[in-house]
Order: structure tokens, then C-alpha cells, then sequence
């Protein structure tokens, strides 16, 4: 059976356990055939979805609950990241030491669906992201973590297993650095899960082929944890860019593997609520409005437990 | 003669609309070329010569009036290919070579490959620029280029021949023999041809009617008939009967010129 | 894959949509075929044919998505989008200010003008036409991709470095058009400058530049759209929350493709009514040119 | 100036001999000394740091600004030695040497331009000929050129896939699409330059417009379609580039920026950088050398 | 004479190299020029005649040979504007109304607006061209371009004057009248004047020396010294002595003419 599933970045580490059940032969043992998009910094995978481009895609919670009040009727099947490595890095030297020191500074948000959390933090800290003084400057941060190293920003938006280790590569010591993870600030959404569009899962068939998808894609998963260099090597021989390099990849691996540890990719729903709760809260501008109705799905997950 | 007639211009008038007011072009003209007939043109700089060779080619349109080229529309007649015009400027393709210049026409009219070449050879020998094939117009004389562009409308062999002042930047020599070897085509293929130009001589020489005009607005003050054989030679030029058109012909020039102090 | 298999349209339906087009088209064709002797009427029909040819699209568009049912988030019907931007004004209007006034603007005078000064140094200096000029081709195509996030770099977050980045897309396309320009002058009408022993300055001011015209502007056109173009994609590599770019990179990570396509819209008119400005200047500049003195008739 | 070339038929040899050789030298020495020097004060910020924990001085300066790891502005060897690592040292087949990329970004490149240049000149013959045409579509056009292709690229792309096509097509569409427009614009001007005598001259022979358009108009357009042809190849280039990423970002220069950025690799996406603008100066010298080719043959004055 | 030579050429010669093989437009030509003179070129087409004119303008540089313009070199000359040039062609600018093509020499040179609204009106008056200052180059006929080219020379005033057929395009009232104020002004200046024409009669009348030309390789070979009186009129025309002149004049031609059958 032909699977496709679309990625929602580039090929890195943060999606090892695909690369590694393809290259392992994980998915055809399975019976499947699978064909992995990597995805960019234009590529929204609700829409590739909705545009047939794919069966199952890889996105964080907040943007798919959004995408599904827009009409996209994503639901997710399967949740292998049980933690959030979003977080905000700030240089030390800015005089920044806790949330509330934020006022008037300089922050770099992702945006493009990335940018729920953090607007929902803000609002819960009561600061305005307009760029008033009594609020915070936001700017929409590129690609990459260079707005800190050339202190255009007081603080940027990192991944514990990328960008992070970028500031560090880049000759910054930890020591010099403040981070706030999302997970400590109690902002924490879902990060990495499965989606696949609502209608599809009254077919059976299609339920089984996800259960073999998920259940080849968690071994995947637990493959990369036990073999986390060779991981980053499978990661590096999928790079078509040629761009990557084995050292950044082997420790965003450490890191990602931080993030998948204990995960059968069964969905905790009391996580999924928080993430809700999360959305909700955004201020004069939530996220979702209502609280959303089967925008996740045991179906999958309790299918594959029964193989 | 009951000749048909070839062109036949009734009360033409044409005003050039410009920002700075209307040009008067021409003015109720009145005009009738039978076939067989050489006509020509004649009359100072500005009063509306090539306008009218332009209306008649269908390159204007009269404001007013009627014309008719071979008892058709201009436009008809035109899209029938009833005529060759020879421009006042010798508007060469830049792009082509002297025998690709003159190959245009027979192109467009599907001559086939071997008539063309004939044809471009023939010409080009007629104008005296055997030789001269393979160049570009911009590496030709003023002279050189204007015969380019009579070799090229004589290559379609039209049966009606529009020709504005295709002589004037040749010399005396030259001009006389295309003169005669106009008028021997003229003769032999029995063309109907319309003529400019600004040589009292010429005009009486070549012509059977010539037509006097005046400018401003450009109207015709004299159209004056000539009864030499067809067969003239450049020696007629000495008789009295042409001193007398000639002086016919330059008294309706001065009377009708604007420019008098 | 049509996933939404609520509204399937039958034959007819398209069939009376292909026949409503044909009908429209040739409505058209013949209006503008029209010939009047006002003036008034001649400038309106002007106006009234690319219009009906842009509202028949418009209906087309309207009739296919919601024939089709088409999903929202793949493309949004005309009415959706409408009903978007009037209710989206301030922000449409911002995004407007910082992107077009504050970026397109300045990047397009200045790229413009960069490469025609470099154009005419190239002219002036046969050093520097045979040095700097394969170098100005270096500049021809820098990708947008790679240069955006240098120039955020260089330049910060705001709009400074979407006019860098503006710059140096208009530049190419203006140097290489106002070199050839340069070169336009007739044989002639240059041997008449040398004849009055004129200066390099005379020659240029009265008789190049006159002549390149044509070319100059057809840069400037070309540069019109692709400082609108250059603007909002460097928008993608960093910018401050406001700017057209910015909000459709951002609306299409969030689905809101109604705001996107508001967006666009702002973006068309705006990008057409610089154009347009532009095509009546050259009008007024190049009116000798033969391509506004073509007969009237044929 | 002493340097006056002499004038000789354009040949590729003929290019060398032209005596552009030591001007560009001069020019590219100039340049890389401005280089060098900018390169200090660019790095201030981060390097600064780093010259003051050294000890100061001037060779602390000089050596630290030039050798940094992610600069604002790398120095020109600091550039060269990443250039020489992706194209000399690695096989040109793998996805690690910058040839492959330009290759997979040239051949995309090479494709769009054909495809605009087709729909450019179509369509400016459309419009020159069709008064409906030039009336409606014109504005159209226009307003098509003002949509950010980045923004619709990714649905494009999407729609593209959903019916089979994928690969090459896809970018080279976006490609087409960017570049088409100077074409257009070029070519319509270029189209209706001929001289009014010189129109007449063919309205007499009452040719067909078919006829008007390939011995008249199209010959008079040719310095108006190599000036745009030159602004679209480059432009071609730039929408391969940019149409790399909606496409997953998987091989081109334009992935090779975007990873480059994203990984923060400065040399990576300045040897990218470079190697877009030398194969782009490539190509425009390509077209400008048929463009002399042609003018010769066509009686052009050397 | 004891006047200062204003042209002095030596054995000059001038070879166009073309794609397919020389032509060599002039061959050593000797020709010496006196201040005050007016000198008409006479010669079949493509003689060569222009291109002398051109090396002489310092627009087309000799081969071989020397030449020398008020005792310098064309280039020095060209640069101190020692000579106003009337082409074969208008060569007007198509941006510019009439009275701004005159204007623009006059620009140049950095005359006052004044003075050039003067020299404007003085000779488009000349030309008779009144009423058509606003106009533009393409709204005139082929002999008004014409005429606003002369205007244009005239109105710098140059001490050296070279006219490349002027009056081709013009009839013959017209003509006669330019040509009396030509020499009316040539007589009053004490201009130097080089001046192509292909009309004898206009040659004789005209000129001090008549240079007759023939042509590949182009080469001088005759030069007729006329005597008549500085302040001449039409009438001499008559006279036996002119006739004369033209008969040499003719004779020249006809012998050094290629067009032979
Ligand atoms: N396109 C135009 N727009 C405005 N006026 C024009 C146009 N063409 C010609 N005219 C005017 O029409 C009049 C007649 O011009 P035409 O070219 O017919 O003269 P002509 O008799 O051929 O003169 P010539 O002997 O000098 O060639 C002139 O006054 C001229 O200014
Ligand atoms: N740029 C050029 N390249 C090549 N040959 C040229 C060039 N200019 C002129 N010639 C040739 O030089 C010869 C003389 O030309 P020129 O223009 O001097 O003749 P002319 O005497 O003025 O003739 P006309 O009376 O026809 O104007 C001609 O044979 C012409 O073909
Ligand atoms: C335009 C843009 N949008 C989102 C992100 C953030 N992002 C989405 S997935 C992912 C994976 C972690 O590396 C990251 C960082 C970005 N960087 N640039
Ligand atoms: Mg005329
Ligand atoms: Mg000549």
C-alpha cells in the first residue's frame, strides 16, 4: 500500500524515526510503501493535504486545530513527541532573569502557525505584542538564529534540538544565555503528531494501513533512541541539500530523542486538553474559539495495539 | 478615350487633425487617370503630392470625397495588389541585403525561388547595381539606396505604378536613362503610372497629363495633357511643343506657389 | 482527489458556464472592435473592456469554486475575499504603508537609478563598460532566497533592507536596458552631434538618452512589478509584524487564505496603478516613437 | 584610453582577446580590497568580543574579523575556500558538491526561460495584434505580475502535484512565470517599433499579418527582445531558485541557501550566492554573445 | 589667390572594408580649397561624393592620404566647430518640434534664448516654413524636412558650410529662390561653401570651381574654375558662357560614368 506522508520541515533529526523505518525496512516489512516529503518554510501541510498531496502529515497541534476551524478537517492519529521543545532564548547581558522582564524588549517569534503559543503566553503575562512601550516589539524571525548573535533581538525563538545548539555552535556559552521552555511557563502545546483529513478514517482499510504506518513509524522511533548516531547518519543520507552537518545532527538527535522517550504514539488527551486550554486563552485574538470536536482519534492507535 | 479609368477622384479633401490646429492637405481634388495613362504630379514642396499618392495607395484616408482605384475601394484595390509604390525616402529594411530588399515584395507574393532571382538580378542590373547584392543598405549611397527602391517595386512588374520622386537624388546622367527606360517599360508593358516630381523637364518628357497643384490647401490649378509619341526620345526635349508645356507648366507652378516676395 | 463530494456539478452546470464565457468574450470582442468618432466614448470603452474582461474572470473564478466547492483553504471564492478585505481595512492599510510606501518606493527609485548611472558610467568610460559591466551582470540574478536574509542581517529587521533588497533586483534589469538604450541613436543623427563638435554631455542629454527612452522605460515598468514582488518576499526572511508580505506569509501558515488573497488584491491594485502611472508618463516622455504614432486604420 | 580594444567579430575565443580581461581584473581587485576592508566594521559586533579576549591589536583585528564562523560579511577567501571545498573536492554527482546543485537549478532554469520566452513573445503578439487583447488581458497581465509568487507557489505546487506533475515542471513553471512578463513587455514595445514608411511599405504589398510579423516586426524587435531576453534569463534564474523551496527545498542553489541559512552556515550561502550570480552572468553573456552573433548577420554596424 | 586654403587634401583615399570585399570609395584625391570659395561636387551616384564631404567633417577618416580643414586636422577642426554640415537626409530628431530641431546646434553652442529665438524665426522664414515651428518632423513633407534641415545649418552661421544636395527634394521656384539667397548670403558672410549637387545647371550656377567626379574608385577628374560675378543672378543662365561651363561640366560626367551600353 502507497503511503505519503508530508513533513512540516526539512529533513533533520526531527524526523528520524520516518527516515529510519523507511531505510530500516521497517515500513515494508509492514507492507508498505512510503514515500516521505520533506517539507520548508513554505510548505503548510494542512494544505498539501487538502490538495491530495498527501495521506498523513506531521504537525504541531496548535496550527492543525486552527487549520480545522478553517475548514480542514485534520485529526490527529498519532503522537510521537510527548514533550515540547519550543522555548525562548534571551543573551544574559539584555538584564532579562524572568518572564516579566520581557517589557519593552525585542522578541523573534516564528510565525506561519508556530506563533500560537507564545501569543498566548504573552497575553497571559498580560503584555501587549504591538510594540508599545508597556508591551513587547515582536519581529517575525527568519530561518535561522542570527537576530541574537548580532543582538537585533534580545531574545529569539529556539528548539531545544535545533536552534539552540545553533547559538552555542556559534561561539555563544551557555552561561551567557537564558532560556524559557514553554513546558516550564505552562504554555506547552503539542509539538510533533500525525494528522490525517476526518472523512478518511470511516474507510477501515485506510484505519489499518495508519495502524501499520504508526506502528512502523514508532519502531522507527524506538530504533532511533537505541541508535542515535547511526540515526543521524540515515537522517544525513536522506539530505538531498548536502547541507547538514553529522555534528548539529547528532545532537539534535540526543535532543529529539529527549522529547520521543515513552511514547507509543498513543495521544495523552489530558495534554491534548492542555494544549486546548493553552489556545484558548490567547487574549483578544484566540487561537480556536471553541473547544474543538474529534480533533483526535483514538481509532488509529487502539487498531495498531490490537496487531 | 475609352480607356477604363484607373483612378478616379472626386472632391478629395484630407485635413491632418494636429495639436496645434488642422492641416489642409488637400482640398476638393479632382482627378481622373485612365488606363495606359502617365501622369504626373507636380507642384512646390508641402502642397500635397504625396498625400495623394498616399490616399490612393490607401496609406490615408480622404476626410471628404470619393476615390476609387481600378472602379474599387482603395482599400480593395490595395488588398488586390493593384499597384507598386516607389516612397519618397527609399525605407529599406535595415536587416536585409540590397538583394533581399528587393527579393520583399516577390517573398510576400509567393514568388517562387528561381523567378525571384531572376527577377531581383534583372532589376538590380536595370539600376546599375550589379554587384552590390550582398550589401546592407546603410553601406550605399543616397543615390544608390533610392534606385534600390525603384528595383523594388519594378520587380513585382505592378501593373499600376505609384512612384514618389524616385529620380530626385540621382544624377543627370542616370536619371535621363531611367527616364527612357521607364518610359520604354511604360510603353512596352502598358502600365498606368503616377508620378511626383520636381523637375518641369522630367514631368513634360515622361508624361501624357501632367497635373499642376498648389499648396495650402493642396488643390489642382492645372492639368495639362502632352501629345508626344510614345516612342519619344530624349531629343523632343529641344522642340518648341515641349518649351511651350514646360513654360505652361512653370507659369501654373509660380502662379500657384505661396512662396512670393 | 476531490475530497468534498457535496456539490457535484453536472454537465450543464459547465456547460452553461463555458457558453456564458464564450458569450461574454465575444460581447467583448466586439466592443472593443467598436470604432467611435467621441472621444469620451472611445476613453470609456477603453475603460469598460478590460473591466468586463476582469469581472468575467472574477464570475468564472466565483462559479468554479463554489461549483466545484472548492476548500477555503486551497482557494477562496472572489465573494470571500471581498468580504474579507472591507472587513480588514486598517490592517490592509498598514501593511500597505509599510510595504509599498516605505519599501517598493524608495528600492525602486534607487535600483532604477543605480543602474542607470551605472549604465551611463559604462557608456562614458570604455574601462569601465568592458570591466564593470560583466560585473553589473553578477549582480543580475542574486537570489531573493539568498540575499533577503543577508540584508536583514546588514540592514535590520524594518524596511531598510527590503529597499536593499529591492535595490538590487531593480538593478539589472535597468542597467541592461539603458546600455542597449545608449546604443539606440541612429548613424545619423549621432554624425549631426559630432558635426556641431558637440560635448559627451550635449550628445547624451539631446540625443541618447531621447533615443533609449523607450528602453528606460521598459525597465521601469519591469521594475515596477518585481519591486512589489521583491518587497514582499523579503518580507518571508524577517520583518516586524506589519508589511503585506508579512501577513501573507503568516495568513498562509494560519490557512486564512481569504486574508492572503485580500492581500494579493491590494497588492494587484496597487502594483497596476504604478504601472499604469508609469505607462502615461512614458506616453507623455516617448509620444515620437512609432509605437504611439501606428496608424489608426488596418 | 590606451586600452582601446579593436574591433573583431565576437568569437569565444575572440572574448578573451577583447581586452576585457584586464579591466575586469582591475575591477575585481578593486572590489575584493573594498571587500576585505568592509568586512571589518561589518564584524564589529561579533567580533569585537573576541579581538578584546585576544588582546587588541591590529593583526588580532584583521585575523579574527576575517575568520569568523558565521559573519556578517565572510571575507572573499573565507568564500573561495568553501567554493573550492564544494566544487573541487567533492564528486560533481553528489548532493554535497555545489555543481549538483547548480546543475538541478540550471537545467529548471534553462527550462522556464524557454517556456516564458514562448509565452512572453506569444503574448506580446497576441496583443500587439488583437486590439481586444491589448485593451484586457494587458491589465491582467500586470496585475498577475504583482502577486508574490512565494505566497502561491506552495498551492501551486500543490494543485500541480495533485494532477501528476512533479520534478522539473513545477519549478520551472514558477520560473516561466516570473520571467515571461520582461518578454512581454519588451516585445510588445519592440513589436510596434517599426517605422510607420516601413509598415506602409508592407501594407502595400497588402501582406498578410502573418507576414508583417516575421519579415517586418519581428527583425525591428530585436534590440528590444535580446535587452529582455538578457533581464529574463536572469529572472529565470532567481524563479528556479525561489521555486526550490515550495518544492521541499530538496536540491538546487536555492535549497542550498535556505539550508545554509537555516543551519546558519554563512560560507555555504555566500558560495551559493556566488555561484547563482557567476552561472546568471554566465547566461546574460550567453544571450548578449547571440545578440552580436545576430547583429552581425543582420548588417549591424560593427 | 592669395586667400588662405580652408581644404587642403592630398592623395587622399578611403576604402570601406565589407563582409564581402573592399570598396574604395575614394582614390588619392587632391583637392585645395580657398577661403571664400563655393565649390560644388558634381558626379554620378555612389561617386563618392558624400564620403569626401564626410572625411572632410571628420566623420569618415581617410585610408591614406592627408587633409587638413583651416590648416588643422578634421578632428581639431570639428572640435573648434569650424563647419556647419546639411546631410543627404533631414536627420531631424523626432522628439523635438521644427523650431527645436533648429534650436538644438544653436543650444549647443550655448546661444542665448534670445538670439536663438531670432536665428529661429530668421531662417524657418528663409526656408519658408513659417506657421510650422510647432510642428513635429513627421507631420512635414519630404522638401519641408528638407528645408528645416538647412534652417538648422544656416542658423550657427558657420564659416564653412557643407551642403549635401540641399535642394534635392525641392521644385524648381523654390529651388531657384534658395539658390539666390544662398549665394546672396555666401556673397554678404564671405562663407566658404562645399556643396553636392546633381544638377548641372544649378552647379554652375552656384559655384566658383566645379569638381566633377567619377566613380570606383572615386576620384576627381575635373575641375572647372567659373568666372562669373559674385553678385550673379538667374538671367546668366542664358549666357553662352554658362552654357559652356555646363557643357564641360556635362561632358565630364558622362565620360567618367560607369552606366555604359
Ligand atoms: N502625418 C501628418 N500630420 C500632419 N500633417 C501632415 C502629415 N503628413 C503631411 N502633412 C502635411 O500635409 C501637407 C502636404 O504634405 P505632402 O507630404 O503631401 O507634401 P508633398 O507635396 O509631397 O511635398 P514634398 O514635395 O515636399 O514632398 C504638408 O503641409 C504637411 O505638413
Ligand atoms: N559605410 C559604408 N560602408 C561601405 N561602403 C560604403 C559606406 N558608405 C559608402 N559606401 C560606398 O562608398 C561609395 C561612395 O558612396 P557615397 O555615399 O560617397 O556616394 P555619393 O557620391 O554621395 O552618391 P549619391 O549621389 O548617390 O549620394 C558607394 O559605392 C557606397 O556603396
Ligand atoms: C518560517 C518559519 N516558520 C516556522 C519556523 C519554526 N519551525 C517550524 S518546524 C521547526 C522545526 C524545528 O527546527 C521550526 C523551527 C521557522 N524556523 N521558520
Ligand atoms: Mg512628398
Ligand atoms: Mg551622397
Amino acid at each position: 500500500e502507497a503511503v505519503t506522508i508530508q513533513l512540516k520541515w526539512v529533513t533533520q533529526a526531527q524526523f528520524a524515526g520516518y527516515y529510519v523505518a523507511q531505510a530500516q525496512g521497517f515500513y515494508k516489512e509492514a507492507g508498505l510503501d512510503v514515500t516521505i516529503k520533506p517539507g520548508g518554510p513554505d510548505i503548510a501541510p494542512p494544505q498539501v493535504i487538502m490538495g491530495g498531496g498527501a495521506d498523513v502529515v506531521v504537525d504541531w497541534m496548535p496550527s492543525a486545530l486552527a487549520s480545522r476551524e478553517k475548514g480542514v478537517p485534520l485529526v490527529n492519529i498519532a503522537q510521537p513527541f510527548k514533550r515540547s521543545g519550543m522555548m525562548l532564548t534571551c543573551r544574559k547581558d539584555t538584564g532579562i532573569t524572568k518572564p516579566e522582564d520581557f517589557k519593552g524588549k525585542t522578541l523573534g517569534v516564528w510565525f506561519s502557525g508556530n506563533e500560537y503559543p507564545f501569543l498566548s503566553w504573552m497575553s497571559q503575562l498580560g503584555l501587549k505584542t504591538d510594540g508599545g512601550a508597556d508591551g513587547v516589539t515582536v519581529l517575525k524571525q527568519g530561518f535561522n538564529v542570527d537576530p541574537l548573535l548580532q543582538k537585533q533581538a534580545d531574545c529569539i525563538s529556539t528548539m531545544t534540538y535545533n536552534e539552540y545548539w545553533q547559538v552555542i555552535e556559534a561561539g555563544v556559552k551557555p552561561e551567557d544565555l537564558i532560556v524559557f521552555k514553554y513546558e516550564d511557563q505552562g504554555v506547552a502545546t503539542l509539538e510533533d503528531g500525525l494528522y490525517v483529513l476526518e472523512d478518511k478514517l470511516k474507510d477501515p482499510a485506510f484505519v489499518t494501513t495508519m495502524a501499520k504506518f504508526v506502528k512502523a513509524s514508532m519502531k522507527g522511533w524506538d530504533w532511533a533512541r537505541e541508535h542515535p548516531d547511526d540515526a543521524a547518519k540515515i537522517v544525513l543520507d536522506n539530505d538531498a541539500t548536502g547541507a547538514q552537518t553529522e555534528g548539529h545532527q547528532k545532537t539534535m538527535m540526543q535532543e529529539i530523542n529527549k522529547l520521543t522517550e515513552g511514547s507509543d504514539g498513543t495521544l495523552d488527551t489530558a495534554a491534548a486538553d492542555r494544549t486546548v486550554d493553552t489556545l484558548m486563552k490567547g487574549g483578544s485574538d484566540p487561537v480556536i474559539s471553541k473547544k474543538p470536536e474529534g480533533a483526535w482519534s483514538a481509532a488509529v492507535t487502539d487498531e495498531m495495539k490490537k496487531m | 478615350m475609352a480607356a477604363a479609368s484607373v483612378i478616379e477622384a472626386r472632391e478629395l479633401s484630407l485635413t491632418f487633425e494636429t495639436a496645434d490646429g488642422p492641416v489642409y492637405a488637400l482640398s476638393k481634388v479632382n482627378l481622373t487617370v485612365q488606363d495606359g495613362d502617365f501622369v504626373s504630379f507636380i507642384g512646390p514642396s508641402g502642397c500635397g503630392k504625396t498625400t495623394l499618392l498616399r490616399v490612393i495607395a490607401d496609406l490615408e484616408q480622404a476626410s471628404e470625397g470619393h476615390i476609387s482605384v481600378n472602379g474599387m475601394k482603395p482599400d480593395e484595390a490595395r488588398r488586390k495588389r493593384a499597384y507598386g509604390y516607389v516612397f519618397q525616402a527609399p525605407a529599406l529594411y535595415p536587416w536585409r541585403t540590397i538583394e533581399r530588399n528587393v527579393a520583399l515584395p516577390l517573398e510576400i507574393m509567393g514568388f517562387s525561388a528561381a523567378e525571384r532571382a531572376e527577377r531581383i538580378a534583372r532589376n538590380l542590373d536595370l539600376v546599375n547595381l550589379k554587384g552590390f547584392e550582398k550589401k546592407f543598405p546603410w553601406q550605399l549611397s543616397g543615390g544608390m539606396q533610392q534606385r534600390v527602391s525603384i528595383a523594388r517595386a519594378l520587380a513585382v512588374d505592378p501593373k499600376l505604378l505609384l512612384m514618389d520622386e524616385p529620380f530626385g537624388a540621382l544624377d543627370e546622367i542616370v536619371r535621363d536613362k531611367l527616364n527612357q527606360q521607364l518610359l520604354e517599360l511604360w510603353g512596352r508593358t502598358k502600365k498606368t503610372v503616377v508620378f511626383v516630381t520636381h523637375s518641369i523637364p522630367e514631368a513634360v518628357f515622361l508624361s501624357t497629363h501632367i497635373v499642376v497643384m498648389s499648396p495650402r490647401p493642396g488643390r489642382i490649378i492645372d492639368v495639362i495633357e502632352t501629345k508626344f509619341p510614345k516612342d519619344r526620345t530624349l531629343d523632343i526635349r529641344e522642340t518648341p511643343e515641349f518649351l511651350k508645356v514646360a513654360h505652361r507648366v512653370r507659369e501654373g507652378l509660380r502662379q500657384g506657389h505661396s512662396y512670393d516676395d | 482527489m476531490a475530497h468534498q463530494a457535496a456539490l457535484k456539478p453536472g454537465a450543464t452546470f459547465w456547460l452553461g458556464v463555458l457558453v456564458l464565457w464564450a458569450l461574454i468574450w465575444i460581447g467583448n470582442d466586439a466592443l472593443s472592435g467598436l470604432s467611435t468618432a467621441s472621444p469620451v466614448a472611445a476613453r470609456l470603452r477603453n475603460l469598460a473592456v478590460p473591466a468586463i474582461f476582469g469581472v468575467t474572470l472574477l464570475l468564472l473564478w466565483q462559479l468554479v469554486v463554489k461549483g466545484f466547492g472548492i476548500p477555503l483553504v486551497l482557494l477562496p471564492a472572489p465573494s470571500d475575499i471581498w468580504a474579507k478585505l472591507i472587513t480588514s481595512l486598517p490592517t490592509l492599510k498598514a501593511d500597505f504603508i509599510q510595504t509599498f510606501l516605505r519599501a517598493v518606493l524608495p528600492g525602486w527609485i534607487i535600483g532604477s537609478l543605480a543602474g542607470f548611472l551605472v549604465a551611463i558610467l559604462c557608456d562614458a568610460w570604455g574601462f569601465l563598460k568592458r570591466g564593470l559591466l560583466p560585473l553589473g551582470n553578477l549582480f543580475a540574478a542574486l537570489p531573493i532566497v539568498g540575499v533577503a536574509p543577508i540584508m536583514v542581517m546588514w540592514f535590520g529587521f524594518d524596511w531598510q533592507s527590503k529597499v536593499a533588497v529591492v535595490v538590487i533586483m531593480t538593478f539589472f534589469p535597468m542597467l541592461v536596458n539603458a546600455v542597449t538604450g545608449l546604443q539606440a541613436a541612429g548613424a545619423l543623427e549621432r554624425d549631426l552631434m559630432r558635426s556641431y563638435g558637440a560635448s559627451y554631455l550635449d550628445t547624451l542629454l539631446k540625443l541618447r538618452l531621447p533615443a533609449a527612452m523607450p528602453f528606460i522605460f521598459n525597465a521601469l515598468k519591469i521594475n515596477s512589478t518585481l519591486a512589489l514582488i521583491g518587497a514582499i518576499v523579503a518580507e518571508f526572511f524577517g520583518t516586524p509584524i506589519v508589511g503585506m508580505g508579512f501577513r501573507i506569509s503568516t495568513e498562509v501558515g494560519r490557512l486564512g487564505l481569504d486574508m492572503v488573497w485580500a492581500e494579493i488584491a491590494v497588492a494587484a491594485i496597487a502594483g497596476s496603478a504604478f504601472y499604469g502611472v508609469i505607462a502615461l508618463v512614458e506616453r507623455a516622455v516617448t509620444f515620437w516613437h512609432p509605437s504611439y504614432r501606428a496608424r489608426k486604420g488596418s | 584610453m590606451t586600452l582601446a580594444a579593436t574591433r573583431s567579430r565576437p568569437s569565444l575565443a575572440g572574448a578573451f582577446a577583447h581586452g576585457s580581461t584586464l579591466p575586469v581584473t582591475i575591477i575585481v581587485l578593486i572590489v575584493i580590497v573594498v571587500w576585505y576592508l568592509a568586512a571589518i566594521p561589518m564584524n564589529r559586533v561579533l567580533s569585537e568580543p573576541l579581538i578584546a579576549a585576544a588582546g587588541g591589536g591590529l593583526g588580532n583585528t584583521l585575523s579574527i574579523s576575517w575568520s569568523l564562523p558565521r559573519p556578517v560579511l565572510p571575507a572573499p577567501h573565507q568564500v573561495l575556500i568553501e567554493l573550492w571545498n564544494t566544487v573541487f573536492i567533492v564528486a560533481p554527482w553528489r548532493p554535497k558538491s555545489l555543481l549538483y546543485h547548480c546543475w538541478v537549478t540550471l537545467s529548471s532554469t534553462l527550462l522556464g526561460f524557454i517556456l516564458g520566452t514562448l509565452l512572453g513573445v506569444g503574448l506580446a503578439i497576441a496583443i500587439v495584434h488583437v486590439k481586444a487583447l491589448s485593451r484586457s488581458l494587458m491589465p491582467w497581465i500586470i496585475a498577475s505580475q504583482t502577486i508574490p509568487i512565494l505566497a502561491i507557489a506552495p498551492m501551486v505546487i500543490v494543485v500541480l502535484g495533485s494532477i501528476g506533475l512533479t520534478g522539473l515542471l513545477p519549478k520551472s513553471l514558477i520560473s516561466m512565470y516570473l520571467c515571461f512578463f520582461p518578454v512581454t513587455i519588451g516585445m510588445v514595445k519592440g513589436l510596434a517599433s517599426p517605422d510607420p514608411m516601413q509598415l506602409d511599405l508592407m501594407r502595400t504589398y497588402n501582406a498578410s499579418t502573418a507576414q508583417v510579423l516575421w519579415k517586418l516586426r519581428w527583425p525591428a524587435a530585436l534590440p528590444f527582445l535580446f535587452a529582455s531576453l538578457k533581464v529574463a534569463i536572469a529572472i529565470a534564474l532567481v524563479g528556479a531558485i525561489v521555486g526550490e523551496l515550495p518544492t521541499g527545498a530538496q536540491a538546487g542553489i536555492g535549497a542550498r541557501l535556505l539550508n545554509g541559512s537555516y543551519y546558519g552556515q554563512t560560507q555555504q550561502i555566500w558560495a551559493a550566492l556566488v555561484a547563482a550570480a557567476v552561472m546568471s552572468s554566465g547566461l546574460v553573456w550567453l544571450v548578449g554573445f547571440i545578440e552580436r552573433r545576430v547583429a552581425l548577420a543582420m548588417g549591424g554596424r560593427p
